[in-house]
């Protein structure tokens, strides 16, 4: 297990070690750029130059890169130009993780809380209508575009019939902030409106990013009871008399859950470093929104961090997802 | 058809037969695909602390009645007709969860893969208890010494630790020692042990076979063993049921079936194992061909395409089975002669 | 699926496909209950045989052919030129921002006069084409990948996957996101490219696995055994029966790339030039008026749900056909 | 789908709805948030959705209009501009007074004004903000984008410098020299950038010390805690929620403002922005899409047009494409575009075609030059007489943005492109991200033949159009120094801006126009379109401003 931790750690800073040149090599490459965005019509060839100059864009790529590399080493990720001018891009993306983790744990909740009964439900009755009316619900999860489902939603839900907030992540309370999880700051604070408030506001954004979440999860659970069904322990299972109950519970879901675990983990991942629709719609204060700004302005230093930041929470969600694997299968515990 | 079918033998074990098979028919019905009968007619007896052993080569229908017998068939896409009395009670037309009851508590079952057999995720000595706990309402706790008992007796060195390991922790042998503790730990009367040793290698074959003669023997179980390993049948069987293509085409106490094999096919099967007893330098003569060229027994003997000795009347007409005072049956137009 | 192999988790979907091809043979003998001379054809056989009763593929396929046939003969059928502006004159921001259905004009116009319905059915056509090509290219790509790293392994093999790691590390939708963004020029091509490219270390990975499956599988065994060139155990033992999986996965990947435009067009990052309709691009445009015309965005949005969802039924279909565990 | 959605959303519902019940009976002791306007049926909150993020809330460093929106709020200059016109007006300074030559200006001050902080506004505090701003180093200069560009240069480079010395005659009188007569002086010091703030606090705040760091720059604290003098004063910026929050001013001068609180929601999303309204969360926003006045309208909304203050135009560049050296190709092109029908079918209601390029509003708009009109026979005429039959032209447009003149660039292009293909010219059509290097391409690059940009005036004067555009022809976009008379229409202009006479220089520029557009026309001028702002039915008393400088002071919000 040792081993293969280490093993995992080092792939994982090569990865990102690798990804931060390509991502570095990428920003640079894009047209445009910070100073055109910053000076806008107003742009003279001498404020550009300026501004260039005192940007440190005019030396050579890879100095740029080494300052760079050097500076994140010690914790510095660069200034924002655009999206909060001045600001720390690292604090930048601290205050607006949480938002992004609130978002993608509701949606989360909705996802498993149905994709694994109704995958369970779908594999006992493998062929059955029923079966084959969940599946294609499922996959119409899929096929509909996450920023059409989100609109859809808000449109339906919050213009048509004030049921929910449009958009945003809390009325404007004057809650008091400490760990920017805002329906988790409520309940601390005592401030109980504001968490009913956050509540609010996650349920559409949750609901319109769960939704492949759930198809995936849905199908994976589906997928590995039908194949745990057949597994000969199952028929030993029975051959032993045992109880409906515990055949299911004991034999049947314990081995089937293996993958579904892995496929939530993976899921997590993706929805962390990838809510940019869904937070876009819904002017939702996380990560996914910031990306967007970010790119719209080339803000350098925000881009860097966040897309790093991105794919860093992914990979270690892997390492966590397979740490988590070994634990509940004894086969790879004790390898 | 029953009528005929009393099994010869009687005489010798004189009480009740515990589990008799009756016109045993399975008949796949899967949908997309014609349906195919895999058992066809197959009745037999076994009697308390007797062991049957059912043989034949893959895909004869021999692992199908097995699991029609338990009720293990899949809940659907199958038509099971016939009767499987077990102590006065017909165990196809019993209701489900009367059906759990018995299912490891009279009737126990060891499968052919001990590895995809275990449930990998438990560790055995859970595996073990679980039985214990749903027929003897024991504990788990009261059940955990019992388990180790168990282990102990069917020769698993160091119980103690091996109740907390996980399957893939133990040895093939050692697995298929585990599942058979589980099979006999609430001293069922009857035991089906389906292809037990094919999974292993030749040595620990032994030791399991050994095994199991002996728990059988010191427990008055009865056993059906079911096998396409002839050699396995003749440490172990009393009677012997011969299956070719979902048919028993012949039966006959052991050393008899031994001795004179008259049907092509048992003689092909015995031709095609190694005897130590055998002239040295005799060839093994392989039974040609596979399951797959088989006839329909409707109008003709399914095994006439392999046949060392067809006549005509084998391709026309569908061969019965027949019964001699003897205690043996066959199906066969043209039995090979009886050598004595 | 042991952490053996680090990236498994990821898209375990990818690993579980590849691991049918290799299972094939297996399954083919446990089916049959004897050895059978050539498995690949009892496979698609006995797949045909189960898809032909599947509902869920027979919709899935309905769907697919009408799309295709719509995608082929549209521009004979549509009413109107998808790119004339027929109605500007009636277009006022204000009083008329959207000209809606009139004698001629079922569906009405787009924001500049253009018969909507026409821009839907042609439509039908540049959505197939940046479906196809974003597969065929995310394949090509994938292929290359996969069959250097599962055909050789070795260095080549751990030099090919760190790559697709890296790929695989940045979340799908934003890696398209950042290739589009590079595009100086966009297009269609570049909507297309940036697209296809996320599809790159997915199919790569796929192939490499199955292949790697088989790479001890009796049948290359054997054939290595009788001196078959390297060559020829690739490209005539592994790849062909690494195919299944990539077709199922070609499949699924012929919604999502058409999805994914949509998110691209969503995002600005179309393809700015809209003679040529694309349903994606259509509901992209269709943002500023989703208020009050909210019809601008619900016909195409419904067109691309419908068509991703045949090719996903299909897809679904397909794999659990090929795929050997599901048939007990 | 509805059985999937449903269950979770009727729980989460449930839980939020109990919450709030709860929660609501708790607020209720705690006495509520603010709560001190006298009137009953009037909101002490009024919420405005923004459209971005406020960069900072120290004016000379911000450089667009979001910041400034809310800088105006909280700060107020020397001059002011008078609410629903482009003219100026006094406010810091009662008034002022040019030296004969113009080159000095005395300002008499408003007295008995605090800052926010209570410290007290005098002639020191005016020179000590001017001095500030003149005496910008390192990367402060780089920040102080306005000053730059409307004054030229810093302390350090004083001979381009427009700023030259401030003087406190005494407590209320402040005198300014000026390097050069130009229109532009003294209405610059109306600008949002050129505010006057609290000397202490900027002491304090460490204000000039402005870092380059990485790609950006890092602000001192007071860019975060600004002091000036405004109706309103900044309470909190909660930036985890997107919320900048303002609260009444009690030292002000003036009326205390007629909503105790002013909330800016930042809803960088147009449609969503629309949707909040609707809903009733926000009580307007700022340039809203044309297409939807409409619908806003018929919800019960107020539109409030503002007067066009901008000019949309086709940029050309001669250098680039030799052909349009010659005025008759330049000409062919304004007959060929059918500006007359874009304008009606794609911008909002009160957009004009433009004869000029500056618009009605700015002294020196001349009303008798007529704009080119469609004529496509013309065109075509005109390009056979040019020899340039069949030219083709590289014409590009941006992506990803809208503005104000040109609310979607892409359709605009396109109804153009389909004009000039008619006429026979081909037509290469290119496209760029708005911050993805389209600017550096009609600029630096000088990559199009023609191009879609505009401008929106910064305050009311000729000069900011016309000398924006087509002064220092080296380095204009439009490439004049290619063009015989491009050196001469620079130096007319810089000559009609030094006019210090108001009338004199009107007339001035009324014929500069009309040789521009009929003798030059180095490019072709298309449109002036109004941007608006909606608010709901229930806001009373916004006054729309041409410059986009609304203060919210004189707002009222009905309950």
């Amino acid at each position: 297990m040792a081993r293969f931790l280490i093993r995992r750690l080092l792939q994982m800073v090569l990865v990102v070690f690798v990804l931060s040149v390509m991502l570095f090599l990428w920003l640079r490459a894009l047209p445009g750029g910070t100073v055109s965005a910053i000076l806008g019509e107003r742009a003279t060839p001498e404020t550009r130059a300026a501004l260039t100059k005192a940007l440190g864009l005019d030396e050579p790529i890879w100095v740029q890169y080494g300052k760079f590399l050097w500076r994140a080493l010690h914790g510095d990720f660069g200034t924002s130009t655009r999206v909060l001018p001045g600001a720390d891009a690292l604090d930048i993306f601290l205050t607006r993780l949480p938002a992004t983790i609130e978002l993608s744990a509701f949606a989360l909740v909705f996802a498993v809380a149905l994709g694994i009964p109704l995958g369970y439900v779908a594999a006992r009755r493998a062929n059955s209508p029923v079966d084959s009316g969940l599946v294609i619900l499922s996959l119409v999860g899929v096929a509909v575009p996450v920023f059409f489902l989100a609109f859809f939603l808000k449109y339906q839900f919050a213009v048509d019939h004030n049921w929910f907030p449009v958009s945003g992540r809390q009325d404007n309370l004057s809650c008091t902030r400490i760990t920017n999880f805002f329906v988790l700051d409520g309940l601390l604070t005592r401030e109980l409106d504001c968490s009913a408030s956050a509540l609010k506001h996650l349920v559409l954004p949750s609901i319109a990013l769960g939704t492949i979440p759930f198809a995936v999860i849905f199908r994976i659970t589906r997928a590995s009871v039908l194949d745990v069904l057949g597994e000969d322990y199952v028929r030993t299972a029975e051959s032993k008399g045992l109880t409906a109950r515990v055949v299911r519970g004991r034999h049947v879901l314990r081995n089937a859950m293996l993958p579904v675990v892995t496929t939530i983990g993976l899921q997590t991942g993706l929805l962390l470093a990838g809510a940019v629709l869904t937070e876009k719609v819904f002017n939702w204060g996380g990560i996914g929104n910031a990306l967007a700004d970010a790119f719209q302005y080339r803000d350098y230093s925000v881009l860097q961090i966040l897309i790093l930041a991105a794919a860093l929470i992914y990979v270690v969600i892997n390492l966590l997802v397979d740490i988590s694997y070994a634990i509940i299968d004894p086969r790879v515990r004790t390898r | 058809m029953t009528a005929t079918a009393t099994t010869p033998g009687s005489s010798r074990h004189g009480d009740e037969p515990l589990l008799s098979v009756r016109d045993l028919r399975v008949t796949f019905t899967r949908q997309g695909e014609d349906p195919f009968t895999a058992v066809d007619g197959v009745s037999f007896d076994v009697r308390p602390g007797q062991t049957v052993g059912l043989v034949g080569e893959s895909g004869c229908g021999k692992s199908v009645t097995s699991l029609a017998i338990m009720g293990l068939l899949p809940a659907r896409g199958n038509r099971v007709e016939g009767t499987a009395t077990f102590e006065g009670t017909d165990l196809l037309t019993l209701a489900k969860d009367k059906m759990r009851d018995r299912r490891g508590r009279d009737i126990a079952m060891i499968f052919q893969d001990p590895l995809s057999s275990l449930n990998p995720v438990v560790p055995i000595g859970r595996q073990v208890t679980e039985v214990l706990e749903r027929h003897k309402s024991m504990s788990r706790k009261a059940a955990t010494p019992v388990a180790r008992e168990l282990l102990d007796r069917v020769g698993i060195p160091d119980p103690d630790r091996r109740l907390t390991d996980y399957p893939h922790q133990l040895s093939g042998g050692m697995r298929q020692r585990a599942l058979i503790a589980m099979a006999l730990a609430c001293e069922p009367r009857l035991l089906i042990a389906d292809e037990p040793t094919t999974a292993l290698d030749v040595t620990i074959q032994a030791q399991i076979l050994g095994l199991l003669k002996e728990l059988v023997t010191e427990s008055g179980t009865a056993l059906v063993m079911i096998t396409h390993d002839l050699g396995v049948v003749a440490g172990l069987c009393d009677e012997v049921n011969v299956l070719y293509g979902g048919r028993i085409v012949e039966r006959g106490r052991r050393h008899e079936l031994f001795a004179s094999p008259r049907h092509p096919y048992t003689t092909g099967l015995l031709a095609s194992i190694p005897r130590l007893d055998g002239a040295r330098g005799a060839p093994l003569t392989p039974i040609p061909g596979s399951v797959a060229d088989n006839l329909p027994w409707e109008h003709a003997c399914a095994f006439a395409p392999r046949c060392s000795q067809p006549v005509d009347r084998c391709t026309e007409q569908s061969p019965e089975l027949e019964h001699d005072d003897g205690g043996r049956a066959l199906r066969c137009f043209n039995p090979v002669e009886a050598t004595s | 699926m042991t952490p053996a192999n680090p990236m498994t988790r990821r898209k375990d979907r990818i690993d579980d496909l590849a691991a049918t091809a290799g299972s094939d043979r297996a399954a083919a003998v446990r089916e049959a209950g004897s050895v059978d001379e050539k498995p690949g054809v009892s496979l698609i056989a006995s797949a045909w045989q189960r898809l032909r009763r599947s509902p869920v593929f027979l919709i899935g396929a309905a769907i697919t052919l009408v799309f295709v046939v719509l995608a082929l003969v549209s521009p004979l059928i549509a009413p109107h030129d998808p790119a004339a502006n027929l109605l500007l004159d009636q277009v006022r921001p204000q009083s008329n921002p959207i000209p809606g259905p009139q004698p001629g004009y079922p569906l009405g116009a787009d924001d500049v006069g253009r018969d909507l319905l026409s821009r839907l059915l042609v439509g039908s056509q540049q959505t197939l084409i940046v479906g196809v090509f974003a597969t065929i290219f995310g394949l090509t790509g994938g292929m290359t990948l996969g069959i250097l790293a599962g055909a050789f392994g070795g260095w080549v093999d751990s030099l090919v996957m760190r790559i697709v790691d890296v790929l695989l590390s940045i979340p799908s939708l934003l890696l398209a996101f950042s290739i589009a963004a590079l595009a100086t020029r966009p297009s269609q091509l570049t909507v297309i490219i940036a697209v296809a490219a996320v599809q790159v270390p997915i199919f790569a990975r796929l192939l490499r696995g199955s292949m790697l499956a088989q790479r001890h599988s009796d049948h290359v065994l054997a054939a290595r055994a009788l001196g078959v060139t390297e060559r020829a155990v690739v490209f005539r033992h592994m790849l062909p029966n690494s195919l299944g999986p990539v077709i199922v996965q070609s499949t699924l990947v012929l919604a999502v790339s058409i999805i994914d435009a949509a998110a691209l067009s969503f995002l600005g990052l179309g393809n700015p030039n809209d003679r040529q309709p694309e349903w994606g691009q259509m509901l992209g445009r269709a943002q500023p008026f989703i208020y009050d015309n909210p019809h601008l965005a619900v016909y195409p949005a419904l067109c691309i749900i419908v068509v991703a969802l045949g090719f996903t039924l299909m897809g679904e279909s397909l794999r659990e056909a090929l795929d050997p565990k599901t048939r007990r | 789908m509805t059985l999937k959605r449903t269950a979770p959303l009727v729980l989460l519902t449930a839980a939020a709805l109990s919450m709030t019940a709860c929660a609501e009976s708790q607020r209720d002791d705690s006495g509520g948030s603010g709560g001190g306007s006298a009137d009953s049926n009037v909101k002490d909150t009024f919420t405005f959705g923004a459209a971005g993020a406020p960069e900072l809330f120290d004016p000379l460093y911000a450089t667009d209009g979001e910041t400034f929106r809310v800088t105006r709020q909280i700060h107020s200059g020397l001059l002011g501009i008078k609410p629903g016109t482009a003219d100026i007006q006094p406010e810091l300074a009662e008034s002022w007074e040019p030296s004969d030559d113009g080159l000095s200006w005395t300002f008499n001050l408003r007295q008995g004004v605090k800052f926010s902080d209570g410290t007290d506004f005098n002639a020191e505090a005016v020179c000590y903000n001017l001095d500030r701003m003149y005496n910008q180093k390192g990367a402060g200069q780089t920040a102080a984008e306005y000053w730059t560009y409307f004054f030229g240069t810093f302390s350090d480079d004083p001979e381009n410098s427009l700023y030259k010395s401030c003087e406190a005659k005494d407590a209320n009188t402040a005198v300014v020299d000026i390097t050069r007569t130009t229109s532009s002086f003294p209405t610059i010091l109306s600008l949002a950038s050129f505010a006057i703030q609290s000397p202490k606090a900027l002491e304090e705040g460490d204000a000039n010390n402005v870092k380059a760091q990485g790609e950006g720059f890092t602000y001192p604290d007071y860019s975060m805690n600004p002091v000036g003098v405004g109706p309103y004063k900044l309470a909190s910026y909660d930036e985890a929620n997107k919320t900048v929050n303002l609260v009444a001013n009690e030292n002000w001068y003036g009326e205390a403002p007629k909503t105790k609180n002013l909330v800016f929601k930042i809803i960088p999303d147009e449609s969503t922005r629309r949707q909040e309204l609707q809903a009733g969360s926000i009580d307007g926003y700022d340039l809203p899409n044309p297409v939807d006045w409409k619908g806003l309208k018929d919800a019960g909304n107020n539109v409030e047009i503002r007067d066009a203050f901008n000019v949309l135009y086709i940029g050309l560049n001669p250098e680039r494409n030799p052909k349009l050296k010659d005025l008759k190709v330049r000409q062919a092109i304004a007959y060929a575009t059918n500006r007359d029908q874009m304008v009606k079918t794609q911008l909002p209601e009160g957009a004009a075609v433009a004869s000029q390029f500056i618009p009605p509003a700015v002294s020196g708009y001349n009303e008798s030059i007529q704009p080119y009109a469609y004529d496509p026979e013309k065109a075509k005429q005109l390009l056979q007489e040019a020899g340039a039959e069949g030219m083709t032209l590289k014409f590009a447009f941006p992506t990803e943005v809208s503005r104000p003149y040109m609310p979607d660039p892409q359709k605009i292009h396109a109804a153009f492109t389909k004009d000039l293909q008619a006429v026979g010219i081909k037509v290469q059509e290119v496209s760029k991200p708005w911050n993805g290097g389209y600017l550096d391409d009609v600029s630096a690059n000088g990559a199009y033949d023609a191009w879609l940009l505009g401008w929106t005036g910064d305050y009311n004067a000729a000069d900011n159009f016309l000398g924006t555009f087509f002064s220092s022809p080296k380095t204009n976009d439009f490439h004049t120094n290619v063009l015989p008379w491009g050196q001469q229409l620079s130096d007319d202009l810089k000559k009609a801006d030094a006019i210090v006479d108001e009338d004199e220089r009107a007339t001035a520029y009324q014929d500069l126009n009309q040789q521009i557009v009929e003798k030059y026309l180095p490019a072709i001028p298309v449109s002036h379109s109004p941007p608006a702002l909606v608010v709901s039915d229930k806001v009373e008393g916004l006054v729309p401003s041409p410059l986009t400088a609304e203060t919210f002071d004189t707002v009222t919000v009905q309950k």
